[in-house]
């Protein structure tokens, strides 16, 4: 009854597009979006526009990338925004009270992460969802901004006064400020910490299925509480970045951002449930974001409801070619 | 100014490029619409942005008027920090800015041309007057309890500071509880409901805005009490609902704060565009309102 | 071949689930160089003990040594790392990575902490290769069928250089020729010196390839025994704890040709096909008829029961049941005209993991009463009573969450599910995937009755014997295309069928 | 001691059991701090105290809850349920401040069913996007909650819509039989619902679904039939949750009116022990959690906690609440208790009882 031969090699064709659909899709949609500003409003073809999507953009990109890490486990993170907003705070108060810079940006880029291993632990230890966990995060993380300071703090320090000021090309022309440059590194370390180590591929596995990646000998826990704690740490980069962008620390600054940036993660064809993404992809979902915002302040016409009703439209728009060109594909 | 225009070509009409707050209250949709049919009134082609209350929205709007090389950049400020870095760059680019509404703590005055407002800290100040004088006469302590708006917003933080100066004046007024109630019908009613029952002993009530003040009526009326006369309430804004309350003795007093900045800014947005120079700070034009006063004016309110 | 010492010693394990006894105080040993089988009913603890080993689960009681040192792991990566490799009963890979990095994930070939990629293809290529495979390594493992996929699980666990190898029923789904691929590795493995531990329902591979049995009763320890040792019908009465004639009831069956040409068929497929999926095939069955569906893995058998059960909609020809034309485009109009389907695939398309198991086995024919008229309690009892005892299904609380049941056992449950809605074709794919002797032989009866009660019955089975003991007639798929329909008559045998697979063609070949 | 706990077994073992004692502890929190906290007095007829607000004030929350278990159990979520609360209340205020007669009960009656048709709309679009389309059901829901809010407003034009109908107002302000009708509302919708799923199959149908889609579709279950029409219940609960708000202030707010609710009925959910992954649910557990949500707000109040820590405090308790429902955390709990007793001794003749 052996018959080995004939279990050998069957036609199988490499379906290797595939997992780049979603992306690929995205940037198409991004260019064509991009495409409609330039012939509808004339400065919009300025390179300074792209430049300042992603000036105004580098916090939201850096969070969303840590979102990406936590997407890709399965896991959701709704703490960033309030993370961001405390480590701004942090870093505002701190500064105030005149310590160095140095140890300003140490203590602030500590908390963020402390914060997400607490609630990895939180999540991995007894199994509570990741949703109300985090959530539970956001409460704390916004109930201290406003335990710090009922309002805004502003940051005279030198270094971050010339951190958000320094503009890096040509200072009357074109410019990107350093935040944007942190943001790539970010990006790029992201990219590669996903791509190339263990630790990364095993925030694949688990997104794919917990419970294999765990029969599998992969450390599971291990891993998860890292993710956020990785979430944490963007945060709180993002956070840092966001109090060079607006040099100051304000309590309610930041509220809601963790949608944008669940939003720009999914746009960017990474899946909620888990296992299969990409950091390029966030960042195309980041400039979606950026691009739809761009155009509508370049209209300048509309009403504060119809702005929201706009945006709602575009990302509906936007999600449904996404998916429907994808299917067609597949 | 033709090779700087956005993308409508605007001619040599003045552009202007406004970054609003959001549409979170009615006095904020009123402010809006006064400054859309003021540019329109005068000639003045207006960008419009809405930030849905994130500064970091504003900033974007700011730095994508800059792109568009409008003539003049004008926005009410979501807190005060944080507008060194985006200022400079419209400074830089040769653009002038006017505030409205709110101010910014910018060290650098050079940044902006003119801050147009309200004195918050006046409106609590004209409350608390109103009730001194009112109370004058009262030999018994007098119990007063405050509605806060949001926490750590300028014009909660003024009023209530406006109001206890004017208060420390007799020794009889006290203020026995102050929650906040987020400038929200909802809450303050919230709110108001468990003041009554945490305190059997309740003469005023100041409320940082309308709304608020519009929401306590309920709850009063519910705990079997009546407003304005067992309860003297005494309230911010005067937008059409309040002045309405006003006028029916449900409110005693009102100071007002109007949102109506339009045509004084288009004035000012002219005059900044001619290189004409203007003074650093303008109040807008405001009055209080007793009942009476209510009842004659309400026919004639705008919002 | 064994050595003195054991490498791995359980004693006096136990373990309990809520309601449950899985374990009681089992003891195990297992030798270097030796291949050993443990056995038992479903539900008998085999797939807990192991996970007790590994330390998936905590144990409640009990030590375990490994070379002689008592070790608790804390979890798989602990015990990978000590060198006991396992392969779990249900597939554990992660359908969302490549092929390459299912096999390498958790030990990549790495420099300065980079994977390297192009190293763990070709190593996964090589190691695919002993297994006789030559699979795309970077496609998504998702888009192979559950035999690769267990293959793939297979090739992982014997990369790991590990002293011990543990199987749990790896061979459930493979078909004869990687079973006899698989042995050969084992057996190579053995020789080097690993201690193979082998778990299975196939009481011919149990002969085949171990050298000593252990057997499991209801988590307790009936013994263990040398192969050599101890005939078959005795290994089945040990695990069964009866004397049974279980055995030659399986022989007993005979050919079961029943052509019934004037009739008109039940289901009457015509040229009916899915691009990319099957080609158009044509197939009737008749009203107490079982067909049973011949072919190699990924021959395209499922897809021919996902076609007829709607499940997938066809992009070609057309169906009729009880001769008037029918739509099956989807399963509620499959069960409608009165079609059941057990998917082979039961974790991810049978049970619903959360509900109990009178949950699972209404929910058919509650989906198809519609949500306004719920079955009756007293009507639910007496259904999921009579199903539990018939199938012999264990632990016999109904209320169970069905996730707690071992893997046989939710097979069983799946077949109730479809019983219960007593369909006119009941179309089983795979249904006795590591099921127990016992429980395969009730299975097997059961479609004969069916069939015998009027019931067309569609059949498949990687188990080519099964197929041609239950079924009337059998259609051969070979590459996604149906290119026999044979009938079951003397001159049919698993030596003609395997012909016809490898040949494409039959020589008299019947037509429908 | 051990005897009381044994006793005790089935009640600790009940699954509302924690929920409910968290619910009790932060009562008796409230009274040891404010004795009149549970006083209850009649006042023009009606009850009058600090437990009936509460008790209103979760009605709209317990109703949008209600719908939002419903989507939870299919795996799904529903971020729009706020702005469906600001569209509905704001198309009925809209609706009755430009009739000749708000008054007139045909006036009311009108505008509920305008803006409760459009809320089922609305419950369609998400349903359709999800279960037809197959968008993700936090961003497909995500779509409403930004541009809902924007209709909102639209429709109010930003305005507050101040109105002045007796009828409306009894939605949220109303007495029967002494209660605020609010309560009796959200009592009907919760036994209404209640009643759809347990005493029909809906429910087994629901959480089959959210167990596992494809395997319910294979059972002949019409999954993205029963997910889309999750969506629609939870939009309708929604409406009626809008409804109520607005009419407690007799006006709507597009902006205000369930800002964050979605958060809160989620946390509901969560508490009353319901899985975000989807299966199993608990209607009894959700009404519960919305109780323990509206008296946490009501505390932050009473208490004269300060908002800023209001958060803080929530953070806590939904974390607290959590975990002493989490089956992970008890388990370590009651090991660490219980290990220095010694096991009872094994049995090892009732082997063959296990088979039964
Ligand atoms: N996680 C669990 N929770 C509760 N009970 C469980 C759990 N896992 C297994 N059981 C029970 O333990 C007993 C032993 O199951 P186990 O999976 O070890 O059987 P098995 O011998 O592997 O059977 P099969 O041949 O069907 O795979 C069964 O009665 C099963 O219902
Ligand atoms: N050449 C191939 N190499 C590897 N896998 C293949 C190949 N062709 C098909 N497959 C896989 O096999 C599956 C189709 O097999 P299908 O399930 O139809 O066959 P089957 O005869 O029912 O097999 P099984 O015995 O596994 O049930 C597809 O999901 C596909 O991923
Ligand atoms: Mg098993
Ligand atoms: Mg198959």
């Amino acid at each position: 009854m052996s018959s080995t031969s004939l279990t050998g090699v069957r036609g199988w064709r490499p379906s290797l597009p595939r997992r780049h659909v979603p992306v690929l899709v995205t940037l198409a949609l991004l260019l064509v979006m991009y495409g409609i500003g330039v012939s509808q409003y004339r400065a919009f073809s300025n390179i300074q526009v792209v430049f300042n999507v992603f000036i105004d953009n580098g916090f939201l990109l850096v969070v969303a990338v840590g979102m990406t890490f936590v997407i890709l486990t399965g896991g959701i993170d709704l703490s960033v925004g309030s993370v961001v907003a405390m480590t701004a705070m942090v870093s505002a108060s701190l500064l105030r009270d005149g310590l160095p810079a140095a140890l300003v940006l140490v203590i602030a880029l500590l908390i963020g992460p402390t914060l997400g291993f607490l609630m990895g632990c939180a999540i991995h230890f007894f199994e509570l969802q990741p949703f109300i966990v985090t959530l539970a995060g956001m409460f704390f993380a916004r109930g201290m901004c406003t335990f710090i300071s009922q309002s805004s703090i502003p940051i005279t320090d030198g270094f971050w006064t010339a951190a958000s000021q320094q503009r890096i090309g040509d200072p009357r022309g074109n410019f990107v400020s350093i935040s944007v440059l942190i943001a790539f590194a970010v990006v790029l370390v992201a990219a590669y910490v996903l791509a190339y180590t263990r630790f990364g591929r095993t925030v694949y596995a688990i997104g794919g299925n917990p419970q294999s990646a765990l029969l599998m000998g992969l450390p599971v826990g291990r891993t998860r509480i890292a993710v956020y704690t990785v979430s944490g740490l963007c945060s709180a980069i993002g956070g840092i970045l966001l109090s060079f962008y607006t040099l100051s620390g304000a309590p309610l600054i930041a509220v809601g951002m963790e949608l944008d940036v669940i939003a720009a993660v999914v746009i960017g064809g990474t899946v909620l449930t888990g296992g299969s993404g990409y950091v390029f992809g966030t960042v195309l979902g980041v400039l979606v974001l950026g691009v739809i915002q761009t155009l509508i302040t370049f209209d300048g016409s509309l009403n504060s409801w119809w702005t929201r009703i706009v945006i709602g439209g575009l990302l509906f728009a936007f999600i449904l070619l996404q998916r429907l060109i994808g299917i067609r594909f597949k | 100014n033709s090779d700087t225009g956005g993308g409508s070509g605007a001619g040599d009409k003045i552009v202007l490029g406004f970054s609003q707050v959001g549409a979170e209250s009615g006095w904020r949709t009123a402010n809006t619409t006064s400054i859309k049919e003021a540019a329109a009134a005068a000639g003045i082609e207006l960008k419009f942005d809405d930030a849905q209350q994130k500064q970091e929205n504003q900033i974007k709007a700011i730095r994508n008027f800059i792109q568009q090389k409008v003539d003049v950049i004008a926005f009410s400020p979501v807190v005060e920090s944080g507008w060194d870095t985006v200022l400079k760059e419209a400074k830089d680019a040769g653009i002038p800015v006017i505030l409205t509404d709110r101010a910014v703590d910018s060290p650098d005055k050079t940044l902006y041309k003119s801050f147009l407002g309200s004195d918050f800290v006046k409106e609590g100040r004209l409350a608390g007057e109103w009730l001194v004088e009112q109370t004058k006469s009262a030999t018994g302590p007098v119990n007063i309890v405050e509605l806060q708006g949001t926490t750590g917003s300028a014009p909660a933080n003024d009023r209530k500071e406006g109001f206890a100066n004017a208060i420390a004046a007799n020794p009889n007024l006290k203020i026995i509880a102050s929650q906040s109630g987020d400038f929200k019908r909802a809450d303050g009613k919230q709110v108001m409901e468990q003041f009554l029952k945490a305190n059997p002993k309740i003469d005023v009530l100041f409320a940082h805005n309308d709304d608020m003040g519009l929401g306590a009526l309920e709850a009063i009326t519910a705990a079997g009490k009546t407003p304005g006369k067992d309860i003297v309430i005494i309230t911010v804004d005067a937008v059409k609902d309040g002045m309405q309350a006003l006028a029916d003795g449900k409110f005693n007093f009102i100071a007002e704060c109007s949102p109506l900045l339009g045509p004084q800014l288009m004035e000012l947005v002219k005059k900044v565009h001619a290189g004409e120079e203007i003074p650093a700070r303008i109040e807008t034009e405001e009055t209080t309102f007793t009942q009476e006063q209510a009842k004659e004016a309400l026919p004639n309110r705008k919002y | 071949m064994t050595g003195s010492q054991p490498i791995l010693t359980m004693t006096g394990i136990r373990k309990t689930f809520p309601g449950v006894r899985a374990l009681q105080d089992v003891d195990f040993r297992l030798f270097p160089g030796e291949v050993h089988a443990l056995m038992g009913e479903n539900g008998a603890g085999k797939s807990t003990l192991i996970k007790v080993l590994t330390g998936v689960y905590d144990t409640d009681d009990g030590v375990i040594t490994l070379a002689g040192e008592q070790v608790a792991f804390t979890g798989p990566m602990q015990a990978a790392a000590a060198g006991v490799s396992t392969v779990y009963q249900e597939v554990n890979l992660c359908t969302n990575l490549s092929v390459a990095e299912n096999i390498f994930i958790g030990r990549e070939p790495r420099r300065l902490g980079a994977v390297r990629w192009g190293e763990m293809r070709r190593r996964a290529r090589e190691l695919l290769a002993r297994l006789d495979l030559d699979l795309d390594v970077t496609a998504q493992l998702g888009t192979y069928s559950l035999a690769v996929q267990q293959m793939v699980a297979i090739a992982r666990a014997i990369d790991v250089r590990a002293r011990v190898l543990i199987l749990d029923e790896p061979t459930s789904s493979l078909d004869a020729g990687e079973v006899a691929q698989l042995f050969r590795i084992m057996r190579q493995l053995r020789d080097q010196g690993i201690a193979i531990l082998f778990v299975t329902h196939f009481l011919d591979q149990v002969y085949a390839v171990a050298d000593r049995i252990t057997v499991l009763r209801n988590g307790a320890l009936v013994g263990e025994y040398r192969t050599g040792e101890l005939p078959q019908f005795s290994l089945v009465e040990k695990m069964i704890g009866k004397e049974l004639d279980v055995l030659e009831r399986l022989d007993e069956q005979q050919k079961r040709t029943a052509v019934r040409p004037d009739e008109t068929p039940l289901v009457d497929a015509t040229q009916l096909g899915r691009k990319g999926a099957v080609a158009p095939f044509s197939l009737r069955i008749h009203a107490g008829e079982v067909v049973g569906l011949a072919g190699l893995l990924g021959s395209g058998r499922t897809e021919v029961a996902r076609l007829l059960f709607g499940a997938d909609r066809a992009d070609h020809g057309q169906v009729a049941v009880r001769g008037s034309k029918a739509s099956l485009r989807n399963p509620v109009q499959a069960i409608d005209h009165g079609v059941g389907f057990c998917s082979e695939d039961r974790r991810a398309e049978g049970i619903v993991p959360e509900l109990s198991v009178r949950e699972n086995m209404i929910l058919a024919m509650q989906a198809a009463r519609g949500w306004l008229r719920p079955i009756p309690r007293r009507r639910q009892d007496e259904l999921v009573e009579r199903y539990v005892k018939a199938l012999s299904i264990r632990p016999a609380n109904p209320d169970l969450p069905v996730r707690n049941l071992s893997g046989g056992n939710q097979q069983k449950v799946l077949l109730a599910r479809w019983l219960i809605t007593e369909p006119r074709l009941l179309i089983l794919d795979e249904p006795t995937r590591g099921i127990d002797i016992g429980a395969k032989a009730e299975i097997q009866k059961l479609v004969v009755e069916l069939s015998d009660g009027g019931v067309a019955v569609l059949f498949i089975s990687a188990e080519l014997e099964e197929v041609l003991r239950l079924s009337h007639r059998v259609a051969v798929m070979r590459d996604r295309t149906m290119v026999a329909q044979l009938d079951n008559d003397d001159s049919l045998d698993a030596d003609r069928v395997m012909q016809t697979i490898a040949s494409g063609t039959s020589n008299e070949e019947v037509q429908r | 001691m051990s005897a009381v706990a044994e006793r005790l077994r089935p009640l600790t073992g009940h699954r509302l059991f924690w929920p409910a004692l968290v619910l009790v502890i932060m009562i008796l929190a409230n009274t040891i701090y404010r004795p009149g906290f549970l006083s209850i007095e009649v006042k023009n007829g009606n009850l009058y105290g600090t437990p009936v607000d509460i008790l209103r004030l979760s009605a709209p929350l317990m109703l949008v809850a209600l719908g939002m278990t419903l989507v939870i159990a299919t795996g799904g979520i529903d971020l729009s349920v706020g702005s469906l609360c600001a569209i509905s209340g704001a198309i009925a205020c809209v609706v009755i401040s430009q009739a000749p007669d708000p008054n007139s009960l045909s006036t009311v009656f009108t505008a509920l069913a305008l803006a409760f048709g459009a809320a089922l709309v609305l419950g369609a679009w998400n349903g359709v996007l999800v279960a037809v389309i197959g968008i993700q059901p936090i961003i497909a829901t995500l779509i409403l909650m930004v541009a809902g809010r924007g209709l909102a407003q639209l429709l109010t034009e930003g305005q507050i819509v101040t109105i002045n109908s007796a009828p409306y107002r009894a939605i949220g302000l109303g007495h029967f039989l002494t209660l605020p009708l609010a309560i009796f509302i959200a009592l009907a919708a919760a036994l209404l619902v209640a009643a759809l799923t347990r005493r029909t199959a809906l429910g087994l149908i629901v959480e089959s679904v959210g167990g596992n889609a494809e395997a319910s579709r294979l059972a002949g279950i019409r999954s993205s039939r029963i997910i889309f029409l999750v969506y629609v219940v939870s939009a309708a609960c929604a409406a009626i949750a809008g409804f109520m708000i607005t009419a407690n202030v007799s006006s709507a707010d597009g902006n205000a009116a369930g800002l964050w609710v979605e958060l809160d009925a989620i946390l509901a959910v969560v508490i009353g022990g319901t899985s975000l992954a989807g299966g199993r649910f608990s209607l009894s557990g959700t009404v519960l959690g919305a109780l323990i949500i509206q008296t946490l707000t009501t505390t932050v109040y009473a208490m004269d906690i300060s908002p800023q820590t209001s958060l803080l405090f929530k953070a806590v308790v939904v974390i607290a609440v959590c975990l002493i429902q989490a089956p992970a955390f008890r388990a370590k709990f009651n090991r660490r208790r219980r290990s220095p007793r010694t096991r009872p001794a094994a049995a090892p003749r009732e082997k063959e009882e296990v088979a039964a």
